[in-house]
């Protein structure tokens, strides 16, 4: 695909919404180990609420940057919560970053995945090795800005930040967290992924089907 | 197997939840017509006044909805279970209560909140309200004692929120009112065991399993685990290994008096409450600490989760007088 | 499998937990030397005054204990759990709150109740101590309309307790007071729905057993069978079910005021009271009814038991009135 | 035996305890279904409580009258509830009935007996059919008074009065009841043993063990 419509980003968030009902109650479980069980319940209700929100938009006169402040502040008044700061302020960094365009390149929406990791960094000030959704999004972002730079298609780039983000999001078993409710957990964290960070990887892998 | 609830759809409870609290409580709470998850009280903001709002998940009742009204908060902003509520309702709140005194933010310490009131404070700053920030962090078992500013808010929020409450109600400063808060936090000490889960009502699933005869020492508000996994034990040794810690935290010397919750976190009764509250009694008689107040049942819940915990604050003059202070809250009253 | 209690033999669970009410709450009650089941207020008998003894078993906290105090009970006799006092303490109780203008016998209609209560009433009628007896029958579970006199009394109590202790406290004579209870309780309608059981301390074994997906409509408050087991319905058929038979029996005109309790039986948290209220004011403004009053909390449970009961007062000024008065008590505040 | 003591009284108070002690969760289930699951707690600490007591007590120089009334009170205080008073009330009956004695014969045995039973109809007001312990003391008061009449042994009398507050206890299953905490269950009593008759029957037993 050489230009993303406002359209085509609607259908992307379409699929994450979908990808987010199907993985609802394993987010839960996930949640339920080493955090409050409601991981799921918030990507859900975030993400359906966004598409619902989207869905009412009229993709042809609404552009890029319209479409994701609008999944930004949809997300957020939804479900509050950690994520939901988290999401929106990357949906808005993503929105500032193709404020203007119409349609986007492959590179404008490469740009606009780095700078929604680096909303969530500016948001949760979580660094790597935290154990938080950071240690799926800063590996996805960088691999997309490897992609970028090799001049791949958008489909190898968002497959290759869904690789990156899978695998960060399994390294993160081995974790000890130090970001979120389970930094209080110490070592009996450790042999559990993070919610935050297996959401991600579905997140990210979903953008790749939504575009794809 | 589903955990029985009376709810009706899951994911209406919250805002149904809202909608009988307003039907019982007309007089004393009224949600913002524009902004329905904004709780404010009828007799709370007046000018001069320093603004106060709580906030936080829902599914801890009476925290925090319960504890809007005369002499405690002004408003508070509703939640999802167990979730922060987002800025907008926070911002709502804010405008409501404020009267050009500032506003104090007061809620537990907890990342999602945390980010959530602080995208508030943002917007708010930019209609020139001046935002103060405290948040409570009393639960022991959430962090070293010298990382204070890392542990978890649980039900010592009470006492924190009605000592700033108070401040504001006697038309202090913000400054001060500021004061009182942090003070009040730092002489307020938390600390809890879990005997069997809750379920969200979204998934009517037990958000952590727990053995036949295990308890978890130090389990938070929203079932985050504690600190360790024991066998359940009798009464007064709960009470004891509780007890031991607040005690040597809370440092007091003999004499001095002190506040005390032993809250429910939802399903155990007051019978077990009332046998706690006689060891913790006997604790305080040891360490020559007097029993100024005593608060015993559900204050700040986690659903139907079975166990409690116990909360001592360290009174001071001043703090005594904010404690006794009079509120008129829709679910709490004193003085 | 045990239930998990936080006590330590379940055989002295009563009295440790009186223990910590004395603790607690010693401002508003003490227990008499000689008869430590005995509570009685601070602030409660005086010259002139007809005096008021409640009493029933243990495990219905804040029932009866906490309804102690100026403006309600003057005292409170505690039976073992779920088990009447026996008389002695009953006669304790009395001779501590008589003061010559007689004393009102107050309690739920349970054959052990009445029987030891009776017994006490005998002895002390050999002191010349004049003793009325009203029994609360607001449970509509319980028996037919026209067996009114049959049926138990649960949640109801607090309403009819609070109306009595008013005009006990306002002074009026015996016969008024008799008159007042007498009007409260034939005005007073309560229905409620177990989900699950509870266990005695002695044994923590539940004392029934309901299946996965099923709840028992007008279960007592001792877990007795109630009249039908059926599918646990939404919150809001629920409410319908109960409300419908409470409103059918109460025939209240148009424009009529009531009072609420959303009581939860133990362990059903605030959030499904609140779901519950919800619809109850819904049906109530269908009636044409004011709500001029609503309790939603624990107010008669049983031990940690999963369910709710709605109790309806059907007020006239009179009942308003004594409904209104202040009463502050360890458990409950009014006014 | 031809003279009851005071010590045999004591002894059959003891005997009585042990059962109940032994009977204790049985009792229990058995008001769970019909009633409130505390039947057996209630006799259990009613009875361990007389059995201390009566101990504490010196044999020699206290009469059967003064044993029965220390027991009725000792009951009474431990428990309340409603065996409390019907209990309390037998056992005065049974006191007053052989007061002045210092020994009893089986003749003033079995009208202690018979006032037992005629002491806890009057407190309860129930009759035969109503599903209450009324349905086994009164076929065994019946049957003591039958044996009475033909002269029978007190082992023989006991045994008769055994075996029919057994048949009365079992004849309780077929019952709806009218007085206690199961008359609102109406039909779904049925089925169901009364909780008061099964242990009027092993109370029973144990005087005739006690006192053999
Ligand atoms: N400061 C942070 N930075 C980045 N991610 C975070 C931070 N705090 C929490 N998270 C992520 O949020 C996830 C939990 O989200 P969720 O369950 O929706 O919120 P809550 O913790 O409020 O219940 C965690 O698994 C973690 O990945
Ligand atoms: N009025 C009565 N007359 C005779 N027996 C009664 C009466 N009421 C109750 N009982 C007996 O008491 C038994 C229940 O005793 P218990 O469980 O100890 O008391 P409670 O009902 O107060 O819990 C019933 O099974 C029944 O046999
Ligand atoms: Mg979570
Ligand atoms: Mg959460
Ligand atoms: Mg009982
Ligand atoms: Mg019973």
């Amino acid at each position: 695909m050489s230009e993303i419509t406002s359209a085509n980003l609607i259908a992307m968030f379409a699929e994450i919404a979908k990808s987010m009902a199907e993985a609802k109650a394993h987010l839960c479980e996930l949640d339920g180990v080493i955090g409050d069980a409601d991981h799921g319940i918030a990507m859900d209700l975030g993400f359906s609420t966004v598409a619902t929100n989207l869905g009412a938009l009229d993709a042809g006169t609404t552009d890029p940057a319209a479409v994701f402040n609008t999944a930004a502040k949809s997300f957020l008044n939804a479900i509050g919560a950690s994520s939901g700061p988290l999401y929106a302020t990357a949906f808005m960094r993503a929105g500032a970053s193709v404020k203007g365009k119409n349609v986007l390149s492959d590179d404008d929406f490469a740009d606009a995945f780095i700078a929604m990791a680096k909303g969530i960094q500016d948001r949760g000030k979580a660094e790597i090795g935290d154990k938080t959704m950071i240690d799926a999004w800063v590996p996805a972002a960088e691999a997309v800005e490897a992609a970028k730079a090799r001049g791949a298609s958008l489909t190898e780039l968002l497959d290759a930040a869904g690789k990156a983000a899978e695998t960060g999001a399994e390294a993160t078993k081995a974790m000890i967290a130090s970001k979120g409710r389970s930094a209080r957990l110490g070592e009996r964290a450790i042999g559990h992924i993070d919610p935050g960070a297996a959401s991600a990887a579905i997140l990210i892998r979903a953008m790749g089907r939504g575009l794809g | 197997m589903k955990t029985k609830k009376i709810i009706n759809d899951g994911a209406n409870a919250v805002d149904e939840m809202l909608e009988g609290v307003l039907a019982a409580h007309s007089a004393k709470v009224f949600a913002l017509d524009h902004s329905p998850r904004s709780i404010i009280a009828r007799d709370g903001a007046r000018p001069g006044k320093v603004g106060m709002v709580i906030g936080g998940g829902s599914g801890h009742e009476p925290s925090f909805l319960g504890f809007v009204g005369k002499g405690l908060a002004d408003a508070a902003a509703i939640g999802n279970v167990f979730a922060s509520p987002p800025p907008d309702p926070i911002i709502e709140c804010t405008k409501a209560v404020n009267n050009g005194a500032g506003v104090l933010y007061m809620y537990g310490n907890y990342a999602g909140d945390v980010m959530n009131f602080d995208m508030a404070a943002e917007m708010v700053a930019m209609d020139d309200i001046e935002v103060r920030t405290v948040l409570t962090t009393d639960d022991v078992a959430s962090a070293p004692a010298d990382q204070r500013e890392k542990r978890r808010g649980v039900a010592g929020n009470v006492f924190v929120f009605k000592a700033a409450g108070a401040a504001c109600d006697k038309m202090l400063s913000i400054d001060e009112c500021e004061r009182v808060a942090r003070k009040a936090n730092d002489r307020t000490f938390t600390f809890g065991v879990a005997l069997a889960p809750c379920s969200l009502p979204q998934t009517l699933k037990p958000n952590f399993t727990l053995g036949e005869d295990e308890m978890e020492v130090g389990m938070g508000i929203h079932g985050e685990p504690g600190i360790s996994r024991e066998q359940l034990k009798p009464a007064d040794a709960i009470t004891d290994e509780l007890m031991d810690k607040i005690l040597d935290e809370m440092a007091a010397p003999k004499g001095d008096r002190v506040a005390v919750i032993v809250n429910s976190l939802g399903s155990t009764p007051l019978m077990e409450l009332y046998i706690m509250m006689r060891q913790v009694k006997k604790r305080l008689d040891q360490a020559g600490l007097e029993l100024h107040l005593s608060l015993v049942g559900n204050y700040c819940t986690s659903l139907e989760m079975a166990g409690a915990s116990i909360t001592v604050m360290h009174l001071d003059d001043e703090l005594q007088e904010m404690i006794d202070h009079p509120c008129d809250c829709a679910m709490f009253r004193a003085g």
